[in-house]
C-alpha cells in the first residue's frame, strides 16, 4: 500500500475543533455513589435483566443477559445495590428502562472471566465466546455487537480497525490510541485471530500524526498495517473506509462482509484485548467532554451509568449556557434534553455548543445549488428527495434511493438554504419501512 | 341533384368503412366493463377521502357493486345518499354506527414541558428528532400532522394540541395513521366523555411533565353508574367504549387533574388553562 | 480540593437545550453570500460597461437594480409573504443581469418594466426563490425583445472612456453584421463593439467567470459545453461556407455568449443539479445558439436557448440521476 | 425534395409549433399535462392519430375530392365535403385507438379519461389535415407535416408537463395556481419558440 492519504468521492471539510481536548490525557473518573444503567446500549434486541431490586452486586457482575444472536449481555459498572430498577431518560429523548446501582465504595471485582494469557494459541471460537460474553459493542457510535460482525456468513479476507475519528470535536480515539497503543494493536491481533486471518490494517485520519507515527512504531510486532487516510467527513462511516482502503463499494442494504471486509473501532478492539487478556467485560470507556462552552475541556475513562451531569461537572462546568447538549459528534451525535442520561458504551463524546455554532433549520426554499449532491458520499440527490418528502412523495423518494443514504449530515452541513435534509431522509426512511411492514401483514 | 346523390353515397360509403374497421377493431378487442360503477361512483360524495377504507371513491364503488361492501360504509354519505345508492343496485344499504375521532391528550403547551425544537414541522419528522421534543413520551407532539390530513377541517390546533371538532368529524380515519403517538382513536359518536390521557408511566412521572395527566385515582371509576364503565389499565383509566359512561360522569367524578372531559366541551375550550 | 468546593461549578440548563435533528454544526455558505459573489463577478463587466457606454450604463443598472428590489419588497407586501426576501440579494443581482442584457440607450421606463417582468413575471408568480423554472431576467429581456424590437435592438456604438456618452449614436451589434463590417477579433475581446452592457467585454465576462468558477460558485461543465459547442457548430458552418457566417472565434466572442455561459446558464435554480445533467444542458445551448445564430431570423439566440434549455431541466434532471454508490454490485447480485 | 422535406419537418416541430405558435389543440395541452406520464400516453395517441389522419385525408383529397368526376353527363366535384370527410375519418381513428387502448392500457386510458375522445375534436388533428390541403402538398408530404406536427404537438406536451411537474412542488400564490400559472409557463414557452422563427 502506498502511503498517500486514501480517500473517498464527496464528504465535507467541517472545522475540526480537537485542539480543545486533542493533547488532554484521559483521565480516570472518580468513583460515584451512584450508577444508572441504561439496559438496553445495543443496536438488537434488548438484553433481559437478571438481577431485582436489593441484589448485591459485584464489579463486573451480570445485570441483563443477551437475549438472542443479535443482543449483548450488560455488567455493573462496580460493586453495590440494586436500588431501583426504573425507567430513567434515554439517549433518544425517550425514558428507557434503566438498572440503578448504588456503590458499596469498595469497587470490588466479582468472579471476572478467566484471563486467557496465551490467545495466539487458543481456540477462535473461545476468543469469540469471550467477546460474546464481555458484551462488547461497536463503540464508534452505532452500539452493534461485536461478535455478529466476527461471525460472517460470508468469506472475509480484510479486517479493518477504524481510528478515523472524522467526527469533529471528538479526541477519545486519538487519544486511545496514543495512550494505549499496544491494547489497540493487540485487539486487532485477536479480532484476526478470531476471523482466521493473518493481518489487519488500521485506518487513522492524517489529522493524527502522533497516534499515526506510534501505531507504526510498534504495528509489526502485531502483524497489523497502519494507512494514513485523508481527512475529510464521513471518512469513519464503514461504507467509505472500506472504499477508501481496498476500493470495494458495499452494496446499498449489504453488509461489510458482503465484499470480504469486517470493520471494528479501535475503542471495540481495546474492550476484545481487555475481555481475552484480562478478563474484563466491558464496562467502561473513553468519552470526550468537549465544546467551547466547557471550562475544562479533555478525556475521561468513565464507567457506563455515569450521568453526563457528573461528567459535565467533572470538567469543570460550562462558562455560558450551551444551546445543544450532544451524545457523540456534531455531525451524528444524538440532541439531549435532559442532563441525568448517563454514558453508554457507545458515548464517544459529551458535546456541549454555543449558541453561534448551531445549525438553525430554517427551511427556505432549495435554490437547486448542487452542493449536497456534490458533498454526498453515497451518489444520492439530497435536494431531490427532501423536496419529495416534503411533498410525501415517499414512493418518489424511494425510487430516488434514499435507502442509500447513511445520515452522515454532509448534506445539511453544506446547505445554503439551511434545509433539514437529513431529518427529511429519516422521515423517507421511516416511512419507508413503516409502508413495507403494513404491506407484508396485508 | 345528381351531386346531392353523389356525395350522401360518397359519405355514406365512407361512414360504413370505417364502422366496419371500427366493428372489428371493437370486436377484437373487446373489454368488459360494468357501467354500474361509474354510475355509483358518481352518486358518492367524490372527496376520497378513503375512510370507507377502499382506495378512493371509485375503488369503493366497485366494491359495492361487486357486493364486497355495502353503501354505509361511506362515512360521508348521508343516510338518503345511501339508501339511493341501495336502491339502484337492488340491495340493503347496511346499517354503520357514526364514529368520531378523539385525540386522547390534553397536553396543551399551557400545562406541558417541552424542549425548544428545531426541525421540520410534522409530527412524524418530529418524533425522530427526541421523540418529539415534549416531557411527555406518549402526548400530542402538536405539530398538526392530523389536522393538515383531514379532508374536512375537523382538527384544530389550539396551543400546540390537536383537538377534534365533534360537529364537523365525520370519522373517516385518514388522521389516525398520521399520528406517530397512535393517540388518535375512532369512537362512538354518541359517547361524548372521553379520558384525555394515553400515558401508561407512573402517576408521579407523569404529573411532573403534565398537569392535565390521568393519574389513575379511580374516582371516575368510582363514580360511575357502574364499575364497567371505566377500565383501568395499569396507570391510564379509559372509557369502556362497548359500555360507556354517561356525560354527566364528568360533573360527578371531579377529576383532579381534569384529563376526563366532554368532546363537545374540550373542542369549545372550556379546559384551557386547568389546574395552573 | 478545598478550592473546588468553594467555587460553584455552572452548569447547563436543561430546559434551555434545543433538540434538533443531525447535523449539528454548518459550514458558513448562505444564500446571500452566494449571491454577493456573483455580484462581485459581474463587476468587472459592470466596470467596462461603464467605461464604454458612460453613465448612461451606470443609470441603467442602478434603475434595474433598485427596480427588482422595489418589486420584490411591493410583491411580498401585497402577498403577504415574509418581507426580508431582498435582503438575500437575489432581486438585486437579477437586476444587474437585467441591466447586461439591456442596451446603455434603454429607456428609464423599460428598466421598470424589465424589473417588474422579471420580478414577477419570472419568480414570484412560481413561488418565488428556487420555484422559478426560467431565469428571471431572461424571460424580462425575451418578453421586452418581442414586444418592444425597435428598442431593444438599437445599439449606442461605445465611446471608451467619454463619461457622458449617451446621444444615440447607432451602431448594429456585431452579430447582426455582415461581410466588412465585422468588428475586430481585438475589439470584440476588449469590448469595444456595440450591444448590450453585458455583451461587450469578453475579457471582464472571463475574469468574472474565473473568479466563479474559482470560487466553485458554477459548474464549470456548463460554460465549457456551452461555449464548446457553439465554436463548434459555428466554426463548420463557417468552413462550409465562410459566406454564411463568421468564423467561430468571432462566434465565441461576440454577443451574448460570455455572459450567457457564465452568468446566465449557470443559474442554480434553473440548470440540471447533477454534473452529467449540465453537460448536456451546456451542449443544447450551444446547439440551439448556434442555429440561430447562423440560420434563424434573430442575430442573438443565446437567451431564446437558455430558456429553451430551462425548459428541459426537469426532464434532464429526471433522466440524468446517477446510480448511487454501492448499486453497481446490488444489480449484478440480483442478476445472479 | 429532401430539402423541402427538411423545411417541413424544421417548420412543423420547432419554428410553426401547432401549440405554441398556432396556438391549436391548447384543450390536450393543459389538460393531460399534469404529469409526464400522461403526457407521454397522449403523445403517443396524438402521433399515431395525426399520422395516419393526415395521410389517409390526403389520400381520399387527392385522389377523390380534389378530383373532378362526370356522373351522367354533370361535372361533380366533391371538395366540399373535405371537413365533414376530414372530421369522419378523424373521429374513426380516435375511436380505435381508444379501443385498442382500453384493452392494453387501462390505467392511461383512465388517466387521458375524456381527453382520448377529444382527440376527435382536436383542432390541431383537424388542422394537419386543412393545412397540408391548403399547402398543397402530396401525400407524403401531408404525411410528414401530420407528423410532425404532431411531434411538435408532443414536445410541448411533454417540456410542458415535465414543467408542471415541477410546478407542483413549487409554493405557487394560491391566486395562480393551477390553470393560472400554466397558461403563464405555457405563454413564455410560447416566447422561447419564438426565437425559433426565421429558420425556414
Amino acid at each position: 500500500m502506498s502511503d498517500k492519504p486514501r480517500k473517498f468521492k464527496g464528504g465535507v471539510h467541517p472545522e475540526d475543533s480537537k485542539a480543545l481536548s486533542a493533547s488532554k490525557p484521559v483521565q480516570t473518573a472518580p468513583l460515584l455513589g451512584k450508577y444508572t444503567v441504561i439496559v438496553h446500549q445495543n443496536i438488537g434486541a434488548p438484553p433481559e435483566i437478571v438481577v431485582k431490586k436489593g441484589d448485591l452486586v459485584k464489579k463486573g457482575q451480570l445485570l441483563a443477559k443477551a437475549t438472542g444472536f443479535v443482543s449483548v449481555p450488560l455488567h455493573a459498572p462496580t460493586s453495590g445495590t440494586v436500588t431501583a430498577i426504573e425507567k430513567c431518560p434515554g439517549p433518544a429523548c425517550v425514558s428507557v428502562p434503566a438498572i440503578e446501582i448504588t456503590a458499596d465504595g469498595q469497587d470490588e471485582w466479582g468472579s471476572p472471566f478467566e484471563p486467557i494469557a496465551d490467545w495466539q494459541n487458543a481456540d477462535p471460537a473461545v476468543l469469540k465466546q469471550r467477546v460474546v460474553d464481555a458484551g462488547i459493542v461497536g463503540m464508534g457510535g452505532a452500539g452493534f455487537p461485536s461478535h455478529v460482525k466476527l461471525s460472517p456468513t460470508k468469506p472475509v479476507d480484510t479486517l479493518i480497525l477504524n481510528g478515523a475519528e472524522c467526527e469533529p470535536y471528538l479526541t477519545a480515539d486519538h487519544r486511545l490510541m496514543l495512550e494505549q497503543t499496544e491494547d489497540v494493536l493487540l485487539g486487532a491481533a485477536i479480532l484476526a485471530r478470531i476471523l482466521g486471518l493473518e493481518t489487519a490494517v488500521i485506518g487513522v485520519e492524517a489529522n493524527k500524526p502522533d497516534a499515526i507515527s506510534k501505531l507504526n512504531a510498534f504495528a509489526s510486532n502485531y502483524n497489523v498495517t497502519v494507512q494514513t487516510l485523508a481527512v475529510n467527513y464521513p471518512q469513519g462511516a464503514e461504507k467509505q473506509l472500506i472504499y477508501a482502503l481496498t476500493g470495494r463499494e458495499v452494496p446499498i442494504g449489504g453488509l461489510p462482509m458482503d465484499v470480504g471486509c469486517v470493520v471494528q473501532n479501535v475503542a471495540s478492539a481495546v474492550a476484545v484485548a481487555d475481555a481475552v487478556i484480562k478478563g474484563h467485560p466491558s464496562i467502561e470507556r473513553i468519552t470526550t467532554v468537549t465544546g467551547e462552552p466547557v471550562v475544562n475541556p479533555g478525556n475521561w475513562r468513565f464507567r457506563i451509568g455515569t450521568p453526563i451531569s457528573k461528567a459535565i461537572e467533572l470538567a469543570g462546568g460550562v462558562k455560558v449556557q450551551p444551546a445543544k447538549l450532544l451524545l457523540g459528534g456534531p455531525m451524528m451525535g444524538f440532541a439531549q434534553n435532559s442532563l441525568d442520561v448517563t454514558v453508554m458504551k457507545n458515548t464517544s463524546g459529551i458535546l456541549l455548543i454555543p449558541v453561534e455554532q448551531v445549525s438553525q433549520y430554517t427551511s427556505e426554499p432549495c435554490i437547486r445549488c448542487g452542493r449536497c449532491v456534490e458533498a454526498c458520499p453515497m451518489d444520492i440527490l439530497p435536494a431531490t428527495i427532501s423536496q419529495a418528502v416534503e411533498n410525501e412523495r415517499f414512493d418518489w423518494a424511494e425510487q430516488l434511493n434514499v435507502a442509500a443514504c447513511i445520515e452522515c449530515g454532509s448534506c445539511s452541513y453544506v446547505c445554503p438554504s439551511h434545509r433539514p435534509l437529513n431529518q427529511h431522509f429519516k422521515r423517507a426512511k421511516a416511512e419507508i419501512l413503516a409502508a413495507k411492514r403494513k404491506q407484508q401483514k396485508k | 341533384m345528381m351531386l346531392i346523390i353523389t356525395a350522401v353515397l360518397f359519405t355514406a360509403g365512407l361512414g360504413a368503412l370505417l364502422a366496419l374497421i371500427i366493428g372489428a377493431t371493437a370486436r377484437a378487442f373487446a373489454v368488459e366493463t360494468d357501467s354500474r360503477i361509474e354510475t355509483v361512483t358518481e352518486m358518492l360524495p367524490g372527496v376520497n377521502c378513503g375512510g370507507c377504507g377502499y382506495a378512493g371513491c371509485a375503488d369503493f364503488a366497485k366494491a359495492i357493486v361487486e357486493g364486497r361492501t355495502l353503501p354505509v360504509q361511506c362515512p360521508v354519505s348521508t343516510s338518503v345518499h345511501t339508501a339511493r345508492i341501495a336502491e339502484y343496485l337492488g340491495i340493503t344499504a347496511g346499517e354503520k354506527e357514526k364514529v368520531i375521532a378523539v385525540v386522547r391528550c390534553g397536553g396543551s403547551c399551557a400545562v406541558t414541558v417541552r424542549s425548544p425544537y428545531n426541525g421540520v414541522s410534522d409530527c412524524r419528522s418530529a418524533v425522530l428528532v427526541a421523540g418529539g421534543a415534549k416531557g411527555c413520551d406518549f402526548g400530542c407532539v402538536g405539530f398538526a400532522s392530523c389536522a393538515r390530513a383531514c379532508p374536512f377541517d375537523a382538527i384544530e390546533m389550539r396551543d400546540g394540541l390537536a383537538v377534534v371538532h365533534p360537529e364537523l368529524c365525520i370519522g373517516c380515519g385518514k388522521c389516525v395513521d398520521t399520528c406517530p403517538k397512535n393517540l388518535i382513536v375512532l369512537t362512538p359518536a354518541a359517547v361524548d366523555v372521553h379520558v384525555y390521557c394515553n400515558s401508561p408511566e407512573k402517576g408521579a412521572v407523569k404529573t411532573k411533565v403534565c398537569k392535565t395527566a390521568c393519574i389513575a385515582c379511580r374516582k371516575c371509576v368510582k363514580a360511575a353508574d357502574n364499575e364497567t364503565q371505566m377500565t383501568v389499565n395499569g396507570f391510564l383509566v379509559a372509557d369502556n367504549y362497548s359500555n360507556p359512561p354517561i356525560s354527566d360522569l364528568v360533573e360527578k367524578a371531579k377529576c383532579p387533574t381534569k384529563a376526563l372531559r366532554l368532546a363537545s366541551k374540550h373542542a369549545a375550550g372550556a379546559y384551557e388553562g386547568v389546574s395552573k | 480540593m478545598s478550592e473546588s468546593e468553594t467555587t460553584v461549578v455552572q452548569m447547563p440548563d436543561a430546559t434551555k437545550l434545543v433538540v434538533s435533528n443531525s447535523p449539528h454544526i454548518r459550514g458558513g455558505e448562505t444564500i446571500s453570500k452566494i449571491m454577493v459573489q456573483v455580484f462581485i463577478a459581474l463587476m468587472p463587466a459592470a466596470i467596462a460597461a461603464v467605461w464604454f457606454f458612460g453613465l448612461a450604463a451606470l443609470e441603467v443598472m442602478v434603475l434595474c437594480v433598485m427596480g427588482c428590489m422595489a418589486v420584490e419588497v411591493l410583491w411580498n407586501k401585497a402577498a403577504k409573504k415574509p418581507s426580508g426576501s431582498w435582503k438575500d440579494g437575489s432581486a438585486a443581482l437579477t437586476g444587474l443581469l437585467l441591466a447586461m442584457n439591456l442596451s446603455s440607450g434603454a429607456p428609464w421606463w423599460i428598466c421598470i418594466l424589465g424589473s417588474l417582468l422579471a420580478i414577477v413575471l419570472g419568480k414570484q408568480l412560481f413561488g418565488g426563490l428556487g420555484y422559478n423554472p426560467f431565469n428571471p431576467a431572461l424571460v424580462a429581456r425575451v418578453a421586452l425583445l418581442i414586444g418592444f424590437p425597435q428598442l431593444m435592438t438599437s445599439w449606442i456604438a461605445p465611446q471608451p472612456g467619454n463619461w457622458l456618452a449617451c446621444d444615440a449614436l447607432t451602431g448594429a451589434t456585431p452579430l447582426a453584421a455582415t461581410g466588412k463590417e465585422l468588428a475586430s477579433i481585438s475589439d470584440l475581446f476588449y469590448g469595444n463593439v456595440g450591444g448590450c452592457l453585458g455583451e461587450t467585454s469578453a475579457l471582464a465576462l472571463l475574469l468574472g467567470g474565473a473568479f466563479l468558477l474559482f470560487r466553485r460558485i458554477i459548474k464549470w461543465q456548463i460554460p465549457a459545453s456551452f461555449i464548446a459547442t457553439v465554436a463548434i457548430i459555428t466554426g463548420l458552418a463557417h468552413h462550409v461556407n465562410p459566406e454564411l457566417t463568421p468564423p467561430a472565434l468571432y462566434h465565441v466572442l461576440a454577443g451574448g455568449l460570455m455572459i450567457g455561459a457564465f452568468f446566465m446558464a449557470t443559474d442554480m435554480v434553473t440548470s440540471p443539479m447533477t454534473a452529467n445533467g449540465a453537460l448536456i444542458f451546456g451542449v443544447g445551448c450551444g446547439v440551439i445558439t448556434s442555429v440561430i445564430r447562423v440560420w434563424g431570423g434573430y442575430p442573438e439566440g443565446v437567451s431564446f436557448s437558455i430558456l429553451f434549455m430551462n425548459a428541459l431541466t426537469p426532464l434532464i434532471d429526471r433522466y440524468t440521476i446517477g446510480k448511487p454508490f454501492g448499486y453497481i454490485r446490488i444489480k449484478k447480485e440480483t442478476a445472479q | 425534395m429532401t430539402s423541402n422535406l427538411l423545411a417541413i419537418t424544421v417548420g412543423a416541430i420547432l419554428v410553426n409549433n401547432f401549440v405554441l405558435s398556432k396556438i391549436l389543440g391548447i384543450c390536450p395541452f393543459l389538460g393531460v399535462s399534469k404529469k409526464l406520464s400522461t403526457a407521454l400516453g397522449m403523445s403517443g395517441a396524438v402521433i399515431f392519430v395525426m399520422a395516419l389522419s393526415s395521410m389517409v385525408t390526403a389520400f381520399i383529397y387527392n385522389y377523390v375530392l380534389s378530383q373532378s368526376f362526370t356522373i351522367g353527363g354533370v361535372v361533380i366535384k366533391l371538395a366540399f365535403l373535405k371537413i365533414l370527410v376530414f372530421i369522419v375519418v378523424i373521429a374513426a381513428l380516435v375511436q380505435v385507438v381508444e379501443i385498442i387502448l382500453q384493452k392494453f392500457s387501462p390505467p392511461l386510458y383512465q388517466a387521458l379519461g375524456i381527453f382520448l375522445p377529444l382527440i376527435t375534436t382536436n383542432c390541431a388533428v383537424l388542422g394537419a389535415a386543412e393545412l397540408s390541403v391548403k399547402a398543397g402538398y402530396s401525400v407524403i408530404e401531408s404525411t410528414i407535416f401530420g407528423t410532425c406536427s404532431a411531434i411538435g404537438f408532443a414536445l410541448a406536451l411533454i417540456l410542458f408537463s415535465s414543467l408542471r411537474e415541477r410546478l407542483d412542488l413549487a409554493k405557487v400564490p394560491a391566486p395562480f395556481q393551477g390553470t393560472a400559472i400554466a397558461l403563464i409557463t405555457a405563454g413564455i414557452l410560447a416566447m422561447v419558440f419564438m426565437g425559433f422563427s426565421g429558420l425556414v
